[in-house]
């Protein structure tokens, strides 16, 4: 629909992150203990480990809905540990959800439209009379969505469905979608394939690794797809019971003997084997 | 003029008893809420409506009293289940805005059956209570205000018991902490959502009983329910006990206040401690301050 | 026919009126707005220019509890607001009607700011009683502020004069709140193409995940209470002009409910069923007397069962529309529309 | 829009009218004059505004049997405003834009203030009203408006000079809402309490809507007052109340003023309300003469007819002495002729329903007696004389 069509948007630079000694406590319970996390900028990095390890809750600390207890939150360096949630979306960071989080009254174009918030500023006497400066910002923000983020990810066809009614593996795209309309330069998925079928996963894998090829954008990711975390991630942190037990790229994870133990209850049969397949998370 | 120590202490009592009052409806309120987390904005109507239909069987059919209060509370029961069936349970799983502004809806229609049947003239209920008055010494009590509150504090005690104790009443308890959880042991939860809107219109209606019997009766006597609101949000929504204190807290208050100041300032006073607690302590006293979920 | 529209551009998509079809309609609308009162009768007119504050004051409400979620019970507090910021200007200073009525609004709006801001700590239902509250203190401000707002025996208000013209008749003030109800309800759906609109509903439906995306609660919240009693204070305003005359009983709480209901009857989060809720409950009343008019004859009474029937159909009216149609009329007109768009090519 | 349109409309309208007096149009050469009003037939105020209206109703059916004014038959046109002012304003709107009506007959104060600058400039329709405000009575303000009897602050000043006269320095308690009908009247009967050396010892204000008295009853129990003044209640709480004093062992008067006294209501609260008393410009008493208290008598056989009945009968019958005289003296029926008929209205014989010759002052009619009820025999007794306020000191 849109007339040119431009591949590469030009984007800020890939951020890069770096968490240390993270420590979060729910009443008596330690969901996190003195984790380190260390994204390089470009990469797509993996979060990993059994359910409850404390996956979620770091993802949470970092993008600002917890204040941990201990520990620095950095970007490119700058602590940020103490910025609110909202305002960590303007410096770069945008996230999705386990459970989807979109907006389920509006369409799907509002919805991403809604991803740009942030870096928008027209005011509501612009908006009451959509003139001038409010318009050709809305004009902007239109046609840059359409360019970098409908066409990018093939959503031309539902744009203007509401998500409520969309089927779960897109409504995941549309989040993803909203999550790039915010111009991250770190992007954070949290279980981005889940409940998906073999078709729908690698659809998303390979918007996955598009993203970050064409953005240039740090990419960190929540999964059980284990199969999918050793195909396209660059490097994988293993977490089990709010501790980092394992970190380093997908083989050298792949054979650590401690993770081997974490997902199989450590039955003393190292099936290392199973690491290599699918769904592993669920063991646990 | 000066305050008299004597005047303090028969305005705390007088307060106290009005306050009985809307601790027994407030703890309907909780009811309600515990077990099916609505806000039930009508609870002054259903009180009323209450008080009406004891209107109806004392002086209409001239039953005599102790026939009538059962077949209110009877009735009362009728209408809380037909409530909860009709309007309540179809949106329970929709958002709590809708069924908050279902309750609105039924504050209208109930208003409205009120005038339909008896006109909105304000009535008088036959006399059941004893007339003469309570006195300790010099201090001086309204002979209803004594005796509604101690019927008030029977019902309580009635209530708690049935919560600590009774089959019903831990099934509701189980309810209002984990509506999963007690569905897998086998508690039947529709069931406990209509037992409640019944228990709840029941309690009504006795408090509608009692105030109607203070105060006469008409088809704005609903307002009570005003000040039973802020008696559960000060109290917290969710607890009995919370309601109960609440309760007694916001009937001396308005006591104290009108008798002190003028009627004028009574819902100004109030409200002024609502707006207070909502801002410094949103769950009030005693409620249970749930946490936010992503 | 509609199934399918290819936009030229972005900037046709983003229209106000997606369709030619929808700009004939908008253009009809506007000529029998202008037309309408060619039918010369002053009791029209008054029910029309009644009909029409109503919009404004609901498309307020609708803002703030359709698109923004927030429940307010005191909707009608801020019309009193309006209608004696009115009174008091016009009365006491001779200041022009536009002027006065963009001031209505702006103290309503800052008041409605002041009571927006529990919802930094509350949400919800507790923001909705906080409501509740403020009402109730307002109408304690009305009574007893004796200097500005007349005390208990309120504020006479001057005719409007707008150019020499004195608009003392509801034929003539229709064509000061005819423009004005065009403007405020084409401005709300402007500000629901833009980003402030957006953030509301972003709000409504998912606050937490709003927060995440970048958007401040507080700052949206209040905005919302302050756009809200905006437009609910212009609609005191213009009713001031009406009825010329304020007191504290003016604006009862049950006039709240009653723009509740008519958002809820219209259909919550669109601004057409804002403008459907308006007409709807105004007009149900005079549908009512009508009937009842109709039974005299058999039912001598009639009369004086109507204001109980017309609150137990208004209660029904909320109770039935949020079980079975929680859209409301809108939704009800949108499948009507749907059907003949398709027509006869039945879906 | 086409003229069908426009009659279209017309007919809806039309058919809006309520309740009107039975036609009979083969009898009338003459056009009809029509009387228009919005009384309250439901509401909290249903049982005035019922009453009102069949009172109005009687009175034109009283003057049509006899002809009519000047050969012009009434045409009573009446609808329900349910006592709110959007509804009256409406009604009036209708009303008026369908008939030539040169007299209307308002509800409330509310809906009065609200109509009165609308009166001012069509200066086609005078309005008589059920409102009793002080506010109102000012014949500067509201030129166009009359009230069928004393305001508020009168009705005070009749039962405070009867107090006075009853007991040099008696003790009084005034009770009444927090509404703008309620505090109408306080402040000029706290004067008029100061100038007759009564001793106002307390003034208690309720809640609308609130129900619990027991409070109230103990504020005052220990100054145990002479006389206990009730202004602004459709009588709910004041039964309670006396039953609660009685208990306490006060032995105070009670006493109210227009709608806190009203046979109906009165006779429903039965022993609670005996001995209660009421201020009043009308003649209940039983054997009063007249050709107007006969007609109501005549018309309501075996009937007990409240205060509201004969406000409406009153308002009516003043409607009729306006339009008889300016009709008369071959006027046009306007503001101006009508209202310099209204205010000659000078020892004006009622035909026996105010009890003496009166005469309108300001708005308003300043004179009354005070009545007592008595529960045994279900009506109110005469307790004073007639009292008529003169401009006071």
């Amino acid at each position: 629909m849109s007339p040119s069509h431009s591949a590469a948007p030009v984007r800020p630079p890939a951020a890069r992150l770096d968490v240390e000694n993270l420590s979060l406590q729910f009443g008596g319970v330690k969901a996190l203990d003195g984790i380190d996390l260390h994204v390089e900028p470009g990469s797509i990095t993996a979060l990993i480990g059994p359910n409850g390890a404390g996956k979620t809750s770091a993802f949470n600390a970092i993008s600002g809905f917890y204040r941990p207890k201990t520990g620095t939150v950095k970007l490119d360096g700058v602590d940020i540990t103490q910025v609110p949630a909202r305002d960590r979306a303007k410096l770069g960071l945008a996230r999705t959800f386990q459970n989807i989080a979109l907006f389920r009254g509006m369409t799907v174009l509002d919805n991403i439209k809604l991803g740009r918030h942030a870096h928008l500023t027209s005011g509501v006497f612009g908006a009451f009379l959509y003139w001038g400066k409010t318009r050709r910002e809305e004009m902007e923000l239109r046609a840059e969505i359409e360019r970098d983020v409908i066409d990018f990810l093939e959503l031309d066809h539902i744009r203007n469905v509401p998500v409520a009614i969309l089927p779960y593996g897109l409504q995941k795209k549309v989040e993803l979608a909203r999550a790039l309309a915010m111009r991250p330069r770190i992007l954070m998925l949290d279980e981005p394939v889940a409940g998906m079928n073999r078709e729908e996963t690698e659809d998303m894998a390979r918007a996955i690794l598009d993203v970050r090829d064409e953005w240039g954008v740090t990419v960190l990711l929540v999964e059980h797809d284990m199969g999918m975390v050793m195909d396209i991630s660059d490097h994988v942190c293993v977490l089990n019971f709010g501790r980092r037990i394992a970190a380093g790229s997908p083989t050298e994870v792949r054979n650590n003997p401690d993770v081997i133990k974490a997902y199989l209850g450590g039955s003393g049969d190292p099936r290392k084997a199973a690491l290599d397949g699918a769904a592993m998370g669920e063991v646990a | 003029m000066a305050v008299e120590f004597i005047d303090i202490v028969e305005t705390s009592l007088a307060g106290i008893g009005t306050g009985s009052l809307m601790a027994l409806t407030g703890v309907a309120f909780v009811i309600i809420y515990k077990a099916t987390k609505v806000i039930n904005l009508a609870i002054g109507e259903m009180l009323m409506i209450g008080a009406f239909v004891f209107y109806g069987f004392s002086a209409g059919l001239s039953l005599p009293i102790w026939a009538s209060v059962p077949l209110t509370l009877a009735v009362a029961a009728v209408i809380g289940g037909l409530i909860e069936r009709t309007m309540i349970r179809p949106l329970l799983k929709d958002n709590p805005v809708s069924v908050f502004m279902v309750t609105i809806g039924l504050t209208s229609v109930l208003i409205g059956v009120v005038e339909l049947v008896w006109s909105a003239e304000p009535r008088r209920l036959p006399e059941f209570l004893p007339s003469q008055p309570v006195l300790f010494g010099e201090v001086f009590i309204p002979s209803k205000t004594a005796y509604s509150f101690v019927i008030a504090a029977a019902a309580m005690a009635v209530l708690i018991t049935v919560f600590s104790f009774w089959r019903g009443g831990i099934a509701l308890r189980a309810t209002a902490t984990d509506r999963a959880a007690a569905s897998s042991v086998g508690i039947d939860v529709p069931g406990v959502f209509s037992f409640s809107w019944m228990l709840a219109a029941v309690v009504a209606a006795l408090a509608g009983i009692l105030v109607g019997s203070v105060g006469g009766i008409s088809s704005a006597m609903g307002l009570f329910g005003l000040s039973v609101f802020v008696v559960v949000i000060v109290g917290g929504l969710d607890s009995i006990l919370g309601a109960l204190i609440a309760g007694l807290f916001i009937g001396w208050l308005e006591a104290m206040v009108g008798r002190f100041m003028g009627g004028e300032f009574k819902l100004l006073a109030t409200f002024t401690i609502l707006l207070v607690v909502l801002v410094v302590r949103p769950y009030g006293l005693f409620g249970t301050h749930e946490i936010e979920r992503l | 026919m509609r199934v399918g529209t290819a936009k030229e551009s972005y900037a046709a998509d983003e229209g106000l009126f997606k369709t030619d079809t929808q700009k004939v309609w908008f253009g009809l609308l506007l000529a029998g707005l202008v037309l309408f009162p060619l039918n010369g009768s002053n009791y029209w007119m008054f029910l029309a220019v009644l009909v029409m504050i109503n919009v404004i004051s609901t498309t307020g409400l609708n803002i703030l509890t359709g698109y923004t979620g927030q429940v307010s019970l005191g909707h009608a507090a801020f019309m009193a607001v309006g209608a004696y910021t009115v009174a008091f200007f016009d009365g006491r200073f001779d200041t022009p009607v536009l002027l006065n009525l963009v001031l209505a609004g702006a103290v309503a709006a800052g008041i409605g700011y002041l009571v927006g801001l529990p919802s930094l700590r509350i949400k919800g239902l507790y923001l909705a009683i906080a409501t509740l509250a403020a009402a109730v203190i307002l109408g304690f401000v009305f009574l007893n502020w004796t200097p500005v707002t007349g005390g208990l025996r309120g504020l006479n208000v001057p005719t409007a004069t707008i150019a020499g013209i004195e608009l003392a008749t509801p034929d003539r003030l229709y064509w000061l709140v005819m423009p004005i109800t065009v403007i405020m309800v084409l401005a709300a759906k402007n500000l629901f193409r833009s980003r402030v609109g957006r953030a509301f509903i972003a709000i409504r439906d998912r606050d937490i995940s709003a927060e995440i995306i970048g958007i401040s609660l507080l700052k949206y919240k209040l905005m919302s209470f302050a756009i809200s009693s905006f437009y609910a204070g212009v609609a005191g305003g213009l009713w001031a002009y009406l009825f010329r005359v304020v007191t504290p009983e003016s604006f009862p709480a049950l006039a709240s409910i009653f723009f509740l209901a008519a958002v809820i009857v219209g259909g919550a989060g669109t601004i057409v069923g804002g403008i459907f809720g308006a007409v709807f409950m105004t007009l149900i009343p005079e549908f009512l007397k009508l009937s009842a008019t109709a039974l005299v004859p058999w039912f001598p009474d009639a009369s004086i069962y109507l204001a109980p029937v017309r609150n137990i159909i208004f209660g029904l009216l909320i109770i039935g529309f949020l079980i079975f149609e929680p859209m409301g009329l809108a939704e009800m007109w949108r499948r009507t529309r749907r059907y003949f768009a398709l027509w006869p090519f039945r879906t | 829009m086409t003229r069908l349109t426009r009659r279209a409309f017309h007919q809806l309208g039309l058919g809006a009218a309520l309740v009107s007096t039975a036609s009979g149009r083969a009898f009338a050469q003459a056009p009809e004059i029509v009387i228009g009003a919005a009384n309250p037939m439901s509401g909290v105020f249903a049982f005035a505004g019922v009453e009102g209206f069949e009172g109005g109703r009687d009175h034109f059916e009283f003057v049509n049997r006899a002809g009519g004014v000047a050969g012009r038959r009434i045409r009573y046109v009446n609808e329900d405003s349910g006592y709110r002012v959007d509804n009256a304003v409406a009604i009036f709107t209708r009303i008026t834009s369908q008939h030539q009506t040169p007299v209307f007959f308002g509800d409330s104060t509310g809906f009065q203030k609200a109509i009165n600058p609308e009166l001012n400039r069509r200066g086609t329709t005078v309005m008589g009203g059920a409102s009793f405000a002080s506010e109102i009575d000012n014949a500067q303000a509201f030129p166009n408006q009359w009230i069928p009897g004393p305001n508020y602050s009168d009705q005070m000043r009749v039962l405070l000079r009867y107090i006075a006269a009853q007991k040099k320095g008696a003790s009084v308690v005034f009770v009444h809402s927090d509404t703008e009908f309620g505090r109408d009247p306080i402040a000029a009967a706290e004067a008029e309490a100061k100038r007759l050396e009564l001793n106002v010892v307390e003034k208690i204000v309720t809640q609308p809507g609130s129900v619990d008295v027991s409070g109230d009853v103990l504020k005052i129990r220990r100054r145990n007052p002479d006389f206990v003044i009730f202004h602004g209640y459709v009588l709910q709480p004041i039964p309670e109340f006396m039953a609660q004093a009685r208990q306490a062992g006060m032995t105070s008067k009670f006493m109210g003023t227009f709608y806190s006294t009203d046979t109906v209501l009165m006779n429903r609260a039965g022993a609670a309300a005996d001995g209660y008393m009421g201020v009043s410009c009308y003649n209940f008493d039983a054997d009063a003469k007249g050709v107007q208290v006969e007609a109501i008598r005549a018309a309501n056989v075996g009937k007990t007819r409240t205060h509201a009945y004969y406000q409406g009968w009153t308002n009516a019958m003043l409607a009729i002495e306006v339009l008889r005289r300016t009709l008369g003296a071959n006027e046009e029926l306007n503001v101006v002729n009508m209202m310099k008929h209204a205010r000659a209205l000078k020892n004006y014989d009622t035909g026996g329903i105010f009890g003496v010759p009166v005469s309108m002052v300001n708005n308003s009619f300043p004179h009354g007696r005070v009545y007592q009820y008595s529960a045994a025999d279900k009506m109110l007794k005469p307790a004073s004389d007639w009292i008529t306020i003169t401009a006071s000191a």
